[in-house]
C-alpha cells in the first residue's frame, strides 16, 4: 500500500484545475496545489483578505511582508493581479464568482456536506474565518484531507457528526488513499484509488458507500 | 492563456437570447457603452429588460432599440429627460413596462446581487409612492423597506483601459455604474478605448478586477458627447 | 418689493455652508451654490456619480468631457478630489456621511417633508434620480425654490399636498422672498427676509405658520 | 483649510470612550493599526467592544488590551491561533464576551453600517451552529439567514498615505478590512506611513476618501511583522 503524499495530493488536485478558473485555496495542504500549477496554465488565485492572481512564494530576498495569503503567507502577485478590500473579496466569494475552492475537511458527507470549523457543538470558540463563506459561496468545493483520523476513524461518512461549515457544495475529495467524485442524488463514486489498496479497503476505511463508475 | 479580448463588436454580443436582462451602464453619455448598444441593435435580441439610468434620449442607442420594438421593459430612475421621446411616446401607448427606482437603490441592488445578497433593507422611499407594495420594518425605531437583488443576464460596460485578463480601469466620472453592473450579470462585456499588456494596470487602480468580465472588445469612441 | 435673484438665494445658501463640510447640489439653483462659495473654504462637494471634490466649472479651452457633475454638466475636480462608483457613492449619500444636500422643491412642509419628484399620484412615470436616497440620507436637507409657484400658489405649506420626496428632513429653505429655518416640533422660522416684504405679506404667501425668533 | 492631521497617536485617541466599539483593521499584522492599538492602551478606555478578524496574540496589541481587563467582549471570525493565549485564558475564565462571524459576513456587516443598510440576508452560515437564533428566509428556494450592521463608534485603521482631507491609500494586502471599517464608525482614525499634499495622491487610486477619515497620524512602523 502507498497511500498518496502531501504533495501527491496537491498535485492530483492542480492537475484537474482548468486555465482560466478562479480558484480559492484554504490554509494547509489546500496552499500547496498553487506550486503544482505550472504559470503558463493560467489559473486566477484569490485570497480572501483581497487579493486576486496571486502568483509562486517569493524567491529568497525579494519577500514582501505588505503581500500575504489567507494563511498569513508571503506571496507574489501575478502580472493581471489586484488589490481590492475584504467587502469587495467576499462579494467575489459570496456572490458566486469563485470557480472553485478547496479546503480541508473533518468530514465529508455523501450529500457534499462539510464539516471542517468545530469538532463539537460544545467547542463555543471555534475559529470559522471565512470557511462558511467559502463552502456556501464558490461555485463548488473540492475537500483536500487524510481518509481518516489519526487514530483510523473515517472522514468520508454518511453524514457529517461534527457540526457543518457548509451544506451539500463539495464535489471531490482529495484524500491520501483516493480521489472521489461526489454525484448529487448518488453519492461518492472511486476515480482515483492509490496504488496497493483495493476497493475493498478503502471501503472498509470509509463510513460512507463508495460506487464505481460503470 | 486567458484572453478575454475579442476582435469586434459583434463578436462580443454573440449569444445574447431573446427575453435577457440587460444591465447598460453610463451616467449620461459618460461610461455609456455606445458602440455595444449599438452592436446589440444588430445582433438582434428581442424581448429585452434594459436596465439604465435613464429611458435613453433622441432616436439613437437604447432610445433606438426601444423605438424597434425591442425593449420589455425598462428599469430606471430617471425615465423622464429632454431628449426621452421614444420612451415617453412608447410609454403613453402602453408598449412598454416601466419600474421606477431610486438612483441609489437601483445601484444598491445590482451591488446585491453581485455580492450574493438576496435582499437587503433601505430608508430610501419609505414614506413614499415608491414604497407600495414594498415589505416595511422597523430597525432601532426607524422605518425601512425591502429591496431585492437586481440580477441580469448582460451587463453592457464601458472602461477606459483594459488587458487580456478583462481587468478594467476607468476614466474619472466614467466609472460610475460599470463596475457595479460588472458585478450583476452572467456575462458582462466591456468596451474600452485602450488595450494594454497585462500587468500595466496598476493592480490598486483595477476597478473592475477580470473575474466579473466575460469579453472585451476595443473602441474608437474618443470622448463621450457630454 | 425686491425678491431675492436666484444668484443671491444660491448666495445666501452658499454663505452658511462651514468649512469641512461635505455637500450634494441638487440640480437647478442648487448647482449654483458652489460657485458663491470661496475655493479657500474647503467645502467637499459630492456628485451622486461618483465625484467627491467637485471645484468649479472648467475653463473655456481646458473641459473635460469624462467629468462630469449629476446635471450632466462638465466640472473640475479639486487637488484632494476622488472617484467611486455608484454603489460607493451612494453609501455615502444612504450610510449618513453627507453633511447637506441642497434641493429644489415643490412643497416643504412645516414637518420637514420634502415633495419634488412627482406632481401628482396619476403621474405614473415620474423621474426620481437620486433625490429620494439624498432625501433621507443626507444628515440635512436644505431646499431652494421660488416661494410660490407660477400661478401664485404657496410652496410653503402644513402638509405637503404632493407625493412626497423625503419625509422630515427638511432644515432650511432659501426662497425669493426670505430664508425659513424649520424648527421640529415648532415649524417654520424666519431668518432673513428680502428687502421691502413686510413678515404679513410674506405669511400671505404662505401656506403655514411662519414663526419669529423672539 | 482642512487638516486632518494631528501630530501624535494620543492627539489621535483623544475623546475615546468607556463602552465605546472599536473596530480594529488588519489581516494578520498587515494592515494592523499596531501604534494605535498602543495608544489605545495608554488612552485608558475601559469596556470596550472590540471588532477584529482575530483575538490577539502573544502579550501586545489587543492581547494587552484584553489582558488589562478592557476589553468587554469580542467580535471576530478567527479567535483561536497559535498564539491567542490571552483570550483562551479569559474565555475560559468566562472574563470576556465572544461573538464569532464568519468573516464575509463580519466585512458586509460593517459595509452596510456604512452605506446605511440596517440587515441585509446572505447565505453565508445557514444550516450550521452560527445561524442559531437568526431569523431565516427564503429567496428564489433558497435559504438564507438574516445579518444586522455592525455599526462602531471608533475604527482604527492603518493606511500607506494619507493627506490632509484624509484621503487614504493602501499597501497591497494592507487594504484588507480597513476601508471597510473606515466607513462604519462615527470616528474613524487612521495612522499612515506617509503624508502627501493635497493632490498627490491619484484620484482614482484613493480607496478611502477623507469623508470617512476623522484623524490621521503619521508613524514610523516600516514592514509588518508578517
Amino acid at each position: 500500500m502507498q497511500p498518496f503524499s502531501r504533495a501527491q495530493m496537491a498535485a492530483k488536485a492542480a492537475a484537474d484545475i482548468p486555465e482560466g478558473w478562479v480558484v480559492n485555496l484554504g490554509i494547509g495542504i489546500p496552499t500547496l496545489i498553487a506550486d503544482h500549477v505550472p504559470l503558463e496554465r493560467e489559473v486566477i488565485f484569490q485570497s480572501e483578505n483581497g487579493v486576486l492572481g496571486m502568483g509562486p512564494a517569493p524567491e529568497k530576498g525579494r519577500e514582501d511582508p505588505w503581500l500575504i495569503n489567507a494563511g498569513k503567507q508571503m506571496v507574489t502577485l501575478r502580472p493581471g493581479g489586484s488589490f481590492c478590500h475584504h467587502a469587495d473579496s467576499f462579494a467575489m466569494i459570496r456572490g458566486g464568482h469563485i470557480d472553485l475552492c478547496v479546503l480541508g475537511g473533518f468530514e465529508v458527507a455523501e450529500n457534499g456536506d462539510l464539516a471542517n470549523w468545530a469538532t463539537s457543538e460544545n467547542d463555543t470558540a471555534p475559529a470559522v474565518g471565512g470557511a462558511m463563506d467559502l463552502g456556501v459561496g464558490a461555485k463548488q468545493l473540492w475537500v483536500v484531507m487524510e481518509h481518516t483520523t489519526k487514530d483510523g476513524r473515517p472522514k468520508i461518512v454518511e453524514r457529517c457528526g461534527y457540526p457543518l461549515t457548509a451544506p451539500g457544495n463539495v464535489r471531490r475529495v482529495y484524500t491520501n488513499l483516493a480521489v472521489l467524485d461526489i454525484e448529487p442524488g448518488l453519492g461518492f463514486v472511486v476515480r482515483d484509488i492509490a496504488p496497493g489498496i483495493s476497493l475493498e479497503e478503502l471501503q472498509a476505511k470509509s463510513a460512507a458507500k463508495l460506487h464505481t463508475r460503470s | 492563456m486567458i484572453n478575454k479580448i475579442v476582435n469586434s463588436v459583434a463578436e462580443a454580443l454573440a449569444g445574447v437570447k431573446d427575453g435577457s436582462t440587460v444591465l447598460i451602464g453610463g451616467f449620461g453619455s459618460v461610461g455609456q457603452p455606445d458602440e455595444l448598444i449599438e452592436g446589440l441593435i444588430e445582433q438582434g435580441a428581442t424581448d429585452l429588460t434594459c436596465v439604465a439610468n435613464n429611458a435613453g434620449t433622441g432616436h439613437v442607442g437604447l432610445a433606438r432599440l426601444m423605438e424597434l420594438g425591442r425593449v420589455r421593459k425598462i428599469i430606471c430612475s430617471f425615465p423622464r429627460s429632454a431628449g426621452s421621446v421614444v420612451f415617453e411616446e412608447l410609454y403613453r401607448e402602453g408598449k412598454i413596462e416601466l419600474e421606477i427606482v431610486p438612483q441609489g437603490t437601483m445601484a444598491e441592488r445590482m451591488r446585491a446581487a453581485g455580492a450574493g445578497i438576496p435582499a437587503f433593507y433601505t430608508a430610501t422611499s419609505t414614506g413614499t409612492l415608491l414604497a407600495k407594495g414594498k415589505e416595511e420594518r422597523e430597525f432601532n425605531g426607524r422605518k425601512y423597506v425591502m429591496e431585492h437583488a437586481l440580477k441580469a443576464d448582460v451587463a453592457l460596460i464601458e472602461g477606459w483601459e483594459a488587458d487580456r485578463w478583462g481587468n478594467i480601469t476607468y476614466n474619472q466620472s466614467g466609472r460610475n455604474f460599470n463596475p457595479v453592473m460588472a458585478m450583476a450579470a452572467d456575462i458582462t462585456i466591456a468596451q474600452v478605448q485602450h488595450i494594454r499588456e497585462l500587468g500595466e494596470l496598476s493592480p490598486e487602480m483595477i476597478a473592475t478586477p477580470g473575474i466579473y468580465v466575460k469579453r472585451v472588445v476595443r473602441v474608437d469612441r474618443g470622448a463621450p458627447w457630454a
